[in-house]
């Protein structure tokens, strides 16, 4: 394997976008950086800057604004990236796919790698679908 | 509620709330009811001891008055109202003018990823699950749909995008979009086929309005006039280019025309959708045979693309297999087919084989008259690569189907007898991931025959002129997707590539080479079609409403009946059965 | 002929980035310590800048990759000219070019994060340069020489003589590695009002350089810490090791000042803390002005 | 707001949202800055708005109460607390008073979980990692309780139309005192940081002042509010059992930042304390009174959320889909002050004073 690729593995830096989630799932992400999860034992670091990300956390449904700014978003964020949609909203809308002002899931808006269930999901599942991310990574890679 | 006071007009209205907040009540928020054209909007506020609420109904064009002079936080829940009801609050110190929630931009300022199209991630969601297992992707969600509103010009139109032929097809087509389908579990699969079937039944002319491209000046020949080479000439030609199809028969059809018995597919269905598909992208038909490829370019063709079919049946491989009574599933078949004889075949006749090829042929042979027709294959009915509404039709003519025996070698005389030996399934599993078959030692038994028809496959007949590069089982080899092959403008698909398959297959990649050769020539690939977010419709709350509907079925001859002679077996949907078939659909495209 | 010291700072310029990353790598593990977390391996940081390097960049302006090159090679000309006895005034002023680089490259932007950064770089310059520079001098006062090679032969070691400009030489770290409490132009993690402030635009190798760079730079910082007990190298290196294990501490013990804070602090206190040691040393005679 | 029109010379405008590293969630300030400090503010919100009112109108009442839960992950309990008070008001059902002090057990326990979410957050606004980190530990102790509870870390689910949907046996009780003892003394280890620290008070005295008077017109509710100096706190409503428990709002005078931040965390300390109070006092008995009827009628449901006023007004018609449900949720109520009490602050300012009311957009945008 490349130096790089395994270097990629090991330093997956995420940018965390919520596009219209109740909030359970962005607490839990925040909780799995923190103590008792830490996720930097993984090299996970919350970057917060879309041009220096590799996996997108996204959360929540889509809806028309803030699918533009996830968009936009998922643009500024140079290869390889992968994406994360975390929660059920996430993957499909969840309890809101059928309000007025949402239209589904995030897959609906960008190309997502790894859906992660749960409602809200809880902190091992969301390391352990960034864990998944990285696998995709070394794919896209051809690694 | 507590406490509450109905004030109608505006300018009183706006005095009590100045004199609310001289007593240093709090403003909490609006609540607004829609009652037609009148709104109801409640305000409430908190003195520190109790709630106050003003009442205010107001014609829905005159809006509501803004608070915000008097308390200038209200400008929020004013804003909020604006959003959510479309209705004007005049005077308002921030105005996000109806934007604080919702955005006025459509979805579909939200571009959609080009993976929606191509197949690639995430199909998940976005294709629904018919659509998917299509090999050739037709837009199966759209067309249900559109039936189901009536737009039946609209559903045929719909398929032609991906595949010419919805009549033939409707008919023939061992529909996976069917075994796609969520319901399919429940053994009660929207029945897609039939559908299309009647969306091209329902129609009285099949030739369709299609704008073709401007002429390119480029020239195209195709080989072969089979389903796969229809399609590429089709595409091709309402891309502008100018196309020729070679067939050596004359006739145009292919596998269809010859291997498919008629009672599947009546003789004017295919004739007539052909026909239409010629006119409509202007193909002219040549018949005679290809030599050589190289002659084509020298005619001034600027590409090629091969799909003559595999028209050569393997042999058994067995003593005896030469013996006068012993045929090939296609000579038999396209004897009847296309030359309209009818060959003798006395009265018991053995099959040999599992495919779709050898269930048509057992069905031929009741047909011709045969009183004891066997299916014989080697390995056990999960195995067998027919489709199952075909073995069951076959049943029911009185077709019989012994598995798990293979013949080791054939008596000449009259009857033949065929010796054949029992097999047994191993544990390891071939590259298919089908179980192999091994010999049962000394359980051989012999049957005599009056007919043994050979069915276990096909091979290409290449003609030496055409210098193409072929595999190892002398199928055309080719470098990619689109099937180019080893000379440069040269593309093949359908039979003639990798194994006999089925006609949406041979559809598919004659719509695949079709799109490369336009490429190759200068163009741009066929066109994909805009998905429209719009067409998608939501599905209804209740889960019960479509689980609700019974489905149809179609109406099919008596196996009694249809013994006698070639008609169709198969009935086709009526106009209700129809509606109510489609919208059974869950349109698990629009969302999951 | 080569010397033997000549091949010895030849090796230290080219281990200085490893030590720099693996510093950084150790740092980030006490800083999860400190914070009751397991933190990342100690070659994290080396992850980082390879997969940095190996991403595709978002270059926003021409000028960006230039510059970025110019961070990593003026802190590396600086870190040299001070393992091969240059003077500490040049190494303070080839430090700052090195910094205006990267202010350069944020200012240049067009985000509003980036450039606030920038701006916020500039004022963490403000408040490093002359408390360097006072450093400088008060060694300078002491043994009478700029020239590295010249302090390191001087016959005491510095720190019983200077203890204010050793602390000084802390605070400058503290701003260097951009921690807490002075963590306003950028930070390694997403928890900066600025998001990552100068490093807003940077992505790709870009990032990767600069990352770098600033490993170097707090080589050198250290390095310039070591001096304070010369000639004796690993005291001096012990006592560098400690003043950044105080930098970690304060890190996790105070949030993040306001830039205008932080000037204030910083001059207030690095003035205060050099004045009082001259006046000291006038005092008790050891140098004379 | 006026102040946002000040004509200024030179200025430059910052967008802060709606991807933000200090907001976990999207609303976009766009703030004009001039030499450094804030001049103008436009809050840009609907990032979130999925249309929770209106689906309330379109499903069976019944079904809404999982819905309401998550308009807001964080107090997602008492948005159903709120919804169920509602409804069982228009059908007359009486709630058992065990289940009376299990919901305030409940919601005090939201109300824990979401203050050390926010004292952690905060800290992570201006810049105190570590403390974050450390406050995110201890608020774990909330999070497995709520586990043990419903066996989800977040949504409890708890309530229901009638009274509660789950019992607490003697271990359950024991592990609930175990844990807010353990609580109580992992907080008051940290509490000298945000009381003493001066590098803390360097970040919070003085900064976003909201005057009473100021707070009074513009609607502040909760913490934000409180921190002002006004007693306003819906407990003292009696809702549920808080009629029956003995405790006073906490109040600060200053109006700073510094002291919504002591708000917060003495009423960590309150909460503790309640839910030790309930768990001593809870009768026992059945938990739930189920009835059929639907709702009919208008009703106003007003609780103490940890940001503050939650505001249901609930209409139904005699059928099972109710005629309106309006959510008013206190970051709403909020934003008018939040708009306010930024401007004149300095660029380094803003991301405690964002904090400082706790903005939970979900809940805003419903």
């Amino acid at each position: 394997m490349r130096l790089v690729t395994r270097a990629r593995l090991k330093s997956p830096w995420i940018l965390h976008f919520d596009c219209g989630s109740c909030n359970g799932c962005d607490i839990e992400i925040l909780a799995a950086l923190t103590p008792k999860f830490d996720a930097e034992r993984l090299g996970v670091v919350n970057i917060g800057d879309p041009k220096q990300a590799d996996v997108i956390v996204v959360t929540g449904p889509a809806n028309p604004r803030s699918a533009r700014a996830l968009r936009s978003l998922y643009e500024q964020t140079p290869d390889p990236k992968v994406v994360v949609a975390v929660g059920a909203c996430a993957a499909t809308g969840g309890v809101f796919r059928n309000c007025e002002n949402v239209f589904g899931g995030v897959d609906k808006v960008i190309p997502v790698d790894v859906y992660v269930p749960g409602c809200a999901a809880r902190p091992e599942q969301i390391i352990d679908g960034l864990l998944l991310a990285l696998r995709k990574l070394k794919e896209k890679d051809g690694g | 509620m507590t406490a509450q006071r109905i004030v109608s007009d505006g300018g009183v209205f706006l005095e009590k709330v100045r004199e609310l907040r001289e007593r240093d009540a709090r403003f909490i928020t609006i609540t607004v009811i829609d009652c037609g054209d009148r709104i109801e909007a409640v305000y409430h506020f908190d003195t520190g001891s109790e709630l106050v609420n003003l009442r205010l109904e107001v014609p829905k064009e005159e809006g509501l008055p803004s608070i915000t002079s008097v308390y200038s936080a209200a400008f929020v829940a004013e804003n909020e109202v604006q959003d959510q009801y479309k209705i004007k609050v005049s005077g308002l110190s921030l105005d996000l003018k109806g934007r604080m929630l919702k955005s006025d931009a459509p979805v579909l300022a939200v571009s959609i990823p080009s993976a929606l199209e191509g197949g690639t991630q995430p199909t998940g969601r976005k294709l629904g699950r018919c659509r998917e297992s299509c090999p050739a992707m037709v837009n199966v969600p759209k067309y249900v749909r559109q039936i189901a509103a009536g737009d039946i010009e609209g559903a045929y139109n719909t398929i032609l995008e991906r595949a010419p032929f919805p009549a033939i097809l409707g008919r023939v087509c061992f529909a996976a979009c069917e075994r796609g389908c969520r319901q399919y579990r429940d053994e009660r699969p929207v029945r897609c086929r039939l559908l299309k079937r009647y969306a091209a039944d329902s129609l009285v002319q099949l030739k369709q309005r299609r704008e073709r491209a401007k002429p390119t000046g480029k020239r195209v020949a195709v080989v072969g006039g089979g389903p796969a080479g229809l399609t590429a000439a089709y595409y091709l030609g309402l891309l502008g280019h100018e196309v020729t199809v070679f067939e050596k028969r004359g006739v145009c059809g292919g596998a269809m025309l010859a291997y498919i018995p008629r009672f599947r597919l009546p003789q004017n269905v295919l004739d007539a959708e052909i026909a239409a598909r010629i006119e409509e992208a202007g193909i002219r038909v040549e018949a005679r045979e290809v030599e050589s490829l190289e002659n084509l370019f020298r005619q001034g063709f600027d590409a090629v693309f091969v799909a003559i079919g595999a028209q050569k049946g393997l042999k058994l491989m067995i003593e005896g297999e030469d013996s006068p009574g012993v045929y090939d599933v296609m000579e038999i078949l396209s004897e009847i087919n296309v030359y309209g004889r009818r060959p003798e075949v006395g009265k018991i006749v053995a099959v040999i084989g599992g495919g779709d090829g050898a269930v048509d042929a057992a069905r031929v042979c009741r047909r011709l008259g045969a009183e004891s027709v066997t299916v014989f294959y080697r390995r056990s009915r999960e195995e067998m690569p027919a489709s199952l509404d075909q073995v069951e039709a076959a049943m029911a003519e009185g077709v019989d189907f012994m598995c798990l025996a293979s013949p080791v070698r054939i008596i000449p005389g009259k009857p033949l007898k065929v010796v054949f030996q029992k097999m047994q399934l191993a544990q390891e599993k071939d590259e298919k991931g089908r179980r192999k078959p091994v010999p049962l030692p000394g359980s051989e038994f012999t049957i005599e025959a009056d007919t043994v028809i050979r069915a276990i496959g096909q091979r290409v007949d290449l003609p030496k002129g055409f210098n193409l590069e072929v595999d190892e089982r002398g199928f055309v080899a080719t470098k990619d997707k689109a099937g180019a092959t080893s000379m440069k403008g040269v593309w093949a698909g359908g039979d003639a590539v990798v194994r006999p398959k089925s006609v949406i297959e041979g559809i598919k990649e004659g719509r695949a080479a079709a799109s490369a050769i336009d490429k190759y020539l200068g163009g741009s690939g066929i066109p994909e079609p805009v998905v429209d977010e719009s067409e998608l419709v939501p599905r209804p709350h209740d889960a019960s409403e479509i689980l609700g509907i019974e489905p149809a079925t179609p109406k099919c001859l008596e196996p009694t009946v249809r013994i006698k002679g070639f008609d169709e077996v198969e009935g086709g949907f009526e106009r209700d059965d129809a509606t109510r078939e489609a919208s059974r659909c869950w349109r698990c495209d629009w969302n999951e | 002929m080569v010397s033997m010291e000549t091949v010895f700072s030849a090796v230290a310029l080219v281990a200085a980035p490893f030590a720099g990353g693996l510093l950084m790598g150790v740092d980030r593990k006490i800083t999860a310590r400190m914070q009751s977390r397991m933190g990342p391996p100690v070659l994290q940081p080396f992850y980082d800048v390879l997969k940095l390097w190996g991403k595709s960049p978002v270059i926003t302006s021409r000028l960006q990759p230039i510059l970025a090159f110019g961070y990593l090679g003026f802190s590396f000309l600086s870190v040299a000219l001070l393992l091969f006895g240059g003077d500490l005034l040049s190494i303070v002023f080839t430090a700052a070019l090195a910094e205006v680089c990267i202010v350069t490259v944020s200012m240049s932007a067009k985000s509003p994060y980036s450039y606030l950064g920038g701006r916020r770089e500039l004022f963490c310059m403000l408040s490093t340069e002359p408390l360097m520079i006072l450093s400088a001098l008060s060694i300078y006062i002491v043994t009478r020489s700029f020239i590295v090679e010249n302090v390191l032969t001087f016959e005491e070691p510095l720190l019983p003589l200077l203890p204010g400009a050793f602390i000084v030489t802390g605070i400058v770290l503290l701003i260097e590695m951009r921690k807490s409490p002075f963590d306003v132009s950028a930070s390694s993690h997403a928890h900066q009002e600025i998001v990552r402030g100068v490093y807003t635009e940077l992505s790709g190798y870009t990032m990767a350089l600069v990352e770098v760079g600033h490993w170097i730079r707090t080589v050198l910082v250290l390095s310039i810490a070591s001096i304070f007990w010369a000639p004796n190298i690993l005291v001096g290196w012990g006592l560098a090791l400690a003043l950044l294990f105080m930098v970690i501490l304060a890190d996790n013990a105070f949030p993040r000042l306001s830039w205008q804070r932080m000037v204030k602090t910083s001059w207030a206190l690095g003035f205060a803390l050099i004045a009082a040691n001259v006046l000291l040393l006038v005092v008790t005679g050891g140098a004379t002005i | 707001m006026n102040e946002t029109e000040q004509p200024v010379e030179v200025n430059t405008v910052i967008p802060f949202g709606p991807q933000h590293p200090v907001l976990p969630e999207p609303i976009q300030l766009r703030f004009t800055i001039h030499q450094d400090k804030v001049v103008g503010v436009v809050p840009n919100i609907g990032y979130i708005h999925r249309g929770i009112e209106k689906a309330c109108e379109l499903n069976d009442y019944k079904k809404n109460v999982s819905l309401c839960e998550r308009v807001c992950g964080i107090c997602n309990f008492m948005h159903a607390m709120a919804y169920c008070e509602a409804v069982e008001e228009l059908t007359d059902t009486e709630v058992p008073d065990r289940a009376k002090y299990l919901r305030v057990v409940w919601s005090e326990l939201s109300r824990l979980q979401s203050h050390l979410l926010w004292l952690g957050l905060f800290a992570d606004s201006i810049g105190f990692e570590s403390l974050f980190m450390h406050i995110w530990r201890d608020r774990e102790i909330v999070l497995s309780l709520n586990e043990k509870t419903s066996g989800h870390r977040i949504h409890l689910s708890t309530c229901a139309i009638g009274g509660v949907n789950k019992d607490m046996d003697k271990g359950l009780i024991s592990e609930y005192k175990s844990g807010m003892e353990l609580l109580e003394r992992r907080i008051r280890e940290l509490a000298p940081v945000f009381y003493k620290d001066r590098s803390v008070k360097d970040r919070t005295v003085g900064k976003g002042v909201l005057p009473k008077k100021r707070a009074m017109l513009l609607g502040a509710v909760g913490p934000t509010a409180r921190g002002s100096g006004i007693p306003q706190d819906m407990r003292r409503l009696g809702y549920e059992a808080y009629s029956n428990l003995d405790f006073e709002p906490v109040v600060h005078d200053e109006g700073d930042v510094h002291a919504r931040l002591l708000v917060r965390l003495e009423e960590v300390f309150q909460s503790i304390r309640l839910i030790k109070e309930c768990l001593e006092k809870m009768p026992e008995g059945p938990v739930m009174n189920k009835n059929r009827r639907f709702p009919n009628g208008a009703t106003v449901v007003r609780i103490e959320q940890p940001r503050g006023e939650l505001f249901y007004n609930v209409m139904g018609n005699g059928t099972k889909r109710l005629r309106r449900c309006r959510i008013r949720t206190p970051t709403l109520a909020n934003i008018p002050a939040l708009v306010d009490i930024l401007v004149g602050y300095d660029v380094s300012d803003i991301a405690p004073i964002v904090m400082s009311v706790d903005p939970c957009i979900s809940c805003t945008e419903r």
